[in-house]
């Protein structure tokens, strides 16, 4: 049970942070019709965020934080709002600040062609929250996929200035891919108990992909290095950068000045 | 028959017996400038301030307390930019692009509602502005579902369906804060105290200072005038609040049993005609969020049209 | 001893919030020079805020903010980082989000020469801690002026778009100027008492140094019109507008995480 | 006598009598190119750190805990910067500009010290900064004041000076907030296992992968090898942390009374190359930010030039 919540965690604070970095753009977007998409993208992302704490919560009731006495808050928001930044498990692809949009299509592309390849596989998890979660999320991943693939290859391929900062933005984030496919010692365990997909395992089927839109973009395969993490811990382990702390210190900010509040 | 076949005033005598039938005017439709110009910058209008409307409650789904209500809060600002999207559309309709129009509320020559110039200074807020300012607009746009022109009312339709399900997802949002802590509470009714007045300023000044009403009731473009809408607003509001527990911030507000209606107070119309030259607490800040937003997506936007052109010729 | 120490705590939070934006610019000032002179100022401030903070304090205990027991926070911390932002009653234009260069210069300045002109009524103040704050702190004002006229006068006539800079960050700050003379009724009492300097009898002065920066640097006086606060309130009635409470998110969050922590 | 009346091996002989007596080489004095080259770099990428080192703990500035905390932090990242003011100074004495070394900096050319590339993740990371980070450095720095380059030494005294008060101010955070709650004590314990091992890898690779070292030292550029001084501050790190009762994260960490030194385990020079070769946890950020400063003042320096012109023609 600890080792299904840690997954669940896993998995659902990697949608918590993305959703909330792509929520920031909401009437920020280029035009309209990216504001509904990207919005769009967040709202599913929170989905599935608030599905997989709660199913992380009801597996292990001891990874919820404590709140005072009287606090209603209900465990997805315990999680979400009375963890420290070291308590997070999303990898880190997820919280960098947001920069331009290139940067948004290039992070969605890679994020959800990764999420993708290994929720294809989660379908068939033992555990049947998991499994239903994730019948669900394929659908909405594919959608946010296809909708930064089309941006990745409008951008390669609009004006000069366009391409120019989608191969910024592609080298930029480059360095993060590999980290999304390290096996944690969670993930293999959760794997080898029928309920997980070890993310080492599905790396070529997601290079496939995301090839494939390389290949329409008319756009190399960045040589950018992986990113060290620190003292070989990264995301998974809790090792984050200097955003996420940021992040939830605004994030967290109501919510820990009404501990007790009803929302 | 084509349009160049027919005499001028047939076309008007036309024109004005579909408004007479309360019937819809379509585009393909004969109009006189007059009314075609009213109706663009009314929708346009109404456009600008869905979109500038995103800003106020959007600065708070990165703080939103609870991640239901983050979802409630995101899905909510993201209808309003659909509602922008049908508005311009209506608009398009009568041969402006979203692009003029943007480009003509970033110039400062079109206008939004002066509404969206007080800033949201709470979580209370989110509440507050979907039971009284979505209450309000509701009270202003139910009738336009009945406008007479086609597009329009046809997308306030789909606006109205919308704000009313906002309305009721911001006053439930005060129902669960009241019945939370004291400060919780403080903070509703903190938030109802300055929003009250800028909602009553939302149907526009008093009839008496309002010279263009009659013309847009005559061409079936406004069906009610400003203060018929504001007294059917506060008659709605006053037992919303009763049920609530708070007190709105009015002290002549009392029930008057002979006109049937609610007695009220005036608002503070010169706060509100700031507000309107763009000297209200956040004009300058609305506009430069548009208007940075508008220019860092100006490269994407020429992407989008040069690859549209080299599929379009490949 | 009430109308003192909320008199107090509109000097401090004017200084507070004002230390907290300038502060941002370290790290980030166009040259190594500039980082070190605003840094100081951030400080200078800084320093202004605290004495006044511990004043508000010490004449009227009420105003402190109530600690969960054990916390060791003096009496400063609890006023910085235990109350929201409506408690906070500092003027508007010293919380807006920072611009560019050009917004800084022009925001210090006007910020400055208001001050600088109370101030040096606030030394024959009745209070020796008010007036020993005020005694030191002209010192400093009149530093910080000095530095932002040199660089309001450098970017004027510098280059074409360094002026044209200036010119739009001096429009936009220009409609927050009347609030600084307005007289609240704290102030008032203040003034009356003996202790306190009505803002609103330091208008001409102040404008006298700005005209002369202003001629200088051969900029005509902008013709912004005020800009109006909520229902009549501005900053010093506890109504501020949307930067603030984003600020004390950031601000708070550490120190609000840990309410009985020692630092 | 003038440059050119000097035979070029007089003018050698010259330089290295006065290495030989300790003496200072100055500005005017004649030096070889390798050991002008070699303190250019040497001294940019000192100047380098102190400013890229303004970040990590300059990110913290926000958020300090009390207002103490936010003066002294404050305070100390100015120090950074007038660090770097000293250094570029020193090294304009030999013909390179504060700008050029920036443009080699931000075209990764040049180097800063790799532990600005770890994360800050707590307010105890401010104190652990400067209590190892610093400490390291002053170790590191110390030995510099005896530097042969006059202008380079005479700025090192002035650095280890403040460098020594923001290492106590560093270690007095740590001894206030392991005396308070259980999570600020957790908070310390786990930022000095972040930074333990990074600050040994401040000085530098092992001496028998420091190839570089044998001529910096004939040159009397540098004063100890990199082992010396890594174990001069195991030594002197250990009691520090047994009084603030934290654990060095060191399992081979043990007092070897033989050799009068502690015995340590190497740092993981694998993370530290792929440090130094741009793959960090932080230096795409570090990176980021200065090359963003730098364009965003871009157009101040260019109208401070411009004023400076005018204000000299006239």
């Amino acid at each position: 049970a600890a080792t299904l919540a840690a997954y669940a965690l896993m998995l659902g604070d990697d949608a918590l942070v993305m959703s909330h970095r792509v929520s920031e753009w909401t009437s920020n977007a280029p035009d309209l019709e990216d504001d509904i998409a990207l919005s769009n993208i967040a709202l599913d992302l929170l989905g599935q965020a608030r599905l997989l704490l709660a199913r992380a919560a009801k597996a292990d009731a001891s990874v919820v934080p404590v709140l005072p006495e009287g606090s209603p808050a209900p465990p997805e928001d315990a999680l979400a709002y009375f963890r420290e930044a070291h308590d997070f498990r999303n990898v880190r692809l997820a919280e960098l600040d947001n920069g331009d949009f290139a940067e948004a299509t290039v992070r969605v592309l890679l994020f959800s062609v990764w999420r993708l390849a290994t929720w294809e596989r989660l379908r068939a998890s033992s555990d049947h929250v998991l499994a239903a979660v994730a019948v669900k999320g394929v659908k909405e991943l594919a959608y946010h996929r296809d909708y930064a693939a089309r941006w990745f290859v409008t951008l390669a391929q609009g004006t000069q200035e366009s391409r120019a900062r989608l191969l910024v933005a592609y080298d930029a984030l480059w360095p993060l891919w590999p980290e999304l496919f390290d096996t944690h010692e969670v993930e293999a365990a959760a794997a080898e108990q029928g309920f997980g997909v070890d993310p080492g395992g599905v790396r070529e089927a997601a290079e496939a992909v995301l090839d494939q839109v390389l290949a329409a973009a008319d756009v190399p395969r960045s040589e950018a290095a992986r990113r060290v993490g620190v003292l070989g811990r990264t995301g998974r382990d809790g090792m984050h950068g200097e955003p996420l702390s940021r992040m939830l210190a605004e994030m967290q900010s109501v919510a820990r000045a009404h501990p007790r509040g009803q929302w | 028959m084509t349009l160049t076949e027919t005499a001028p005033d047939e076309l008007e005598s036309h024109f004005e017996a579909t408004i007479a039938r309360h019937d819809r005017i379509e585009p393909r439709d004969w109009m006189p400038e007059g009314y075609r110009r009213t109706l663009v910058r009314q929708i346009a209008q109404h456009a600008h301030s869905e979109i500038i409307g995103m800003q106020p409650e959007g600065s708070w789904i990165t703080r939103a307390p609870s991640l239901r209500r983050k979802a409630i809060l995101l899905a909510k600002v993201q209808d309003e930019a659909g509602h922008g999207l049908y508005l311009y559309s209506a608009a398009e309709t009568l041969g402006v692009s979203r692009l003029e129009l943007t480009e003509l509320l970033l110039a400062g020559k079109q206008k939004y509602s002066s509404i969206f110039n007080y800033p949201t200074l709470s979580y209370a807020d989110v509440g507050t502005i979907g039971w009284l300012v979505d209450g309000a607009a509701i009270c202003n746009q139910v009738p336009l579902c009945r406008t007479s022109y086609g597009p329009y009312g046809r997308a306030m339709i789909r606006v109205c369906k919308e704000e009313s399900f906002h309305q009721r997802q911001g006053y439930e949002l005060l129902t669960t804060m009241v019945r939370g802590t004291d400060e919780q509470r403080a903070m509703v009714q903190e938030s109802v105290d300055r929003f009250w007045w800028p909602a009553l300023m939302m149907f526009g000044p008093p009839d008496a200072d309002s010279p263009n009403t009659a013309q847009s009731m005559a061409w079936g473009i406004k069906r009610n005038t400003n203060d018929e809408l504001r007294q059917k607003f506060v008659d709605m509001s006053v037992p919303q609040a009763e049920a609530l527990g708070v007190t709105l911030p009015d002290p002549e507000l009392v029930w008057n049993a002979e006109r049937g209606h609610h007695d009220f107070g005036q608002p503070d119309w010169e706060e509100f005609m700031q507000g309107v030259k763009g000297n209200g607490p956040c004009n300058a800040q609305r506009m430069a969020h548009r208007r940075r937003a508008h220019e860092d997506g100006a490269w994407v936007r020429e992407a989008a049209t040069a690859y549209a052109a080299r599929q379009a010729s490949a």
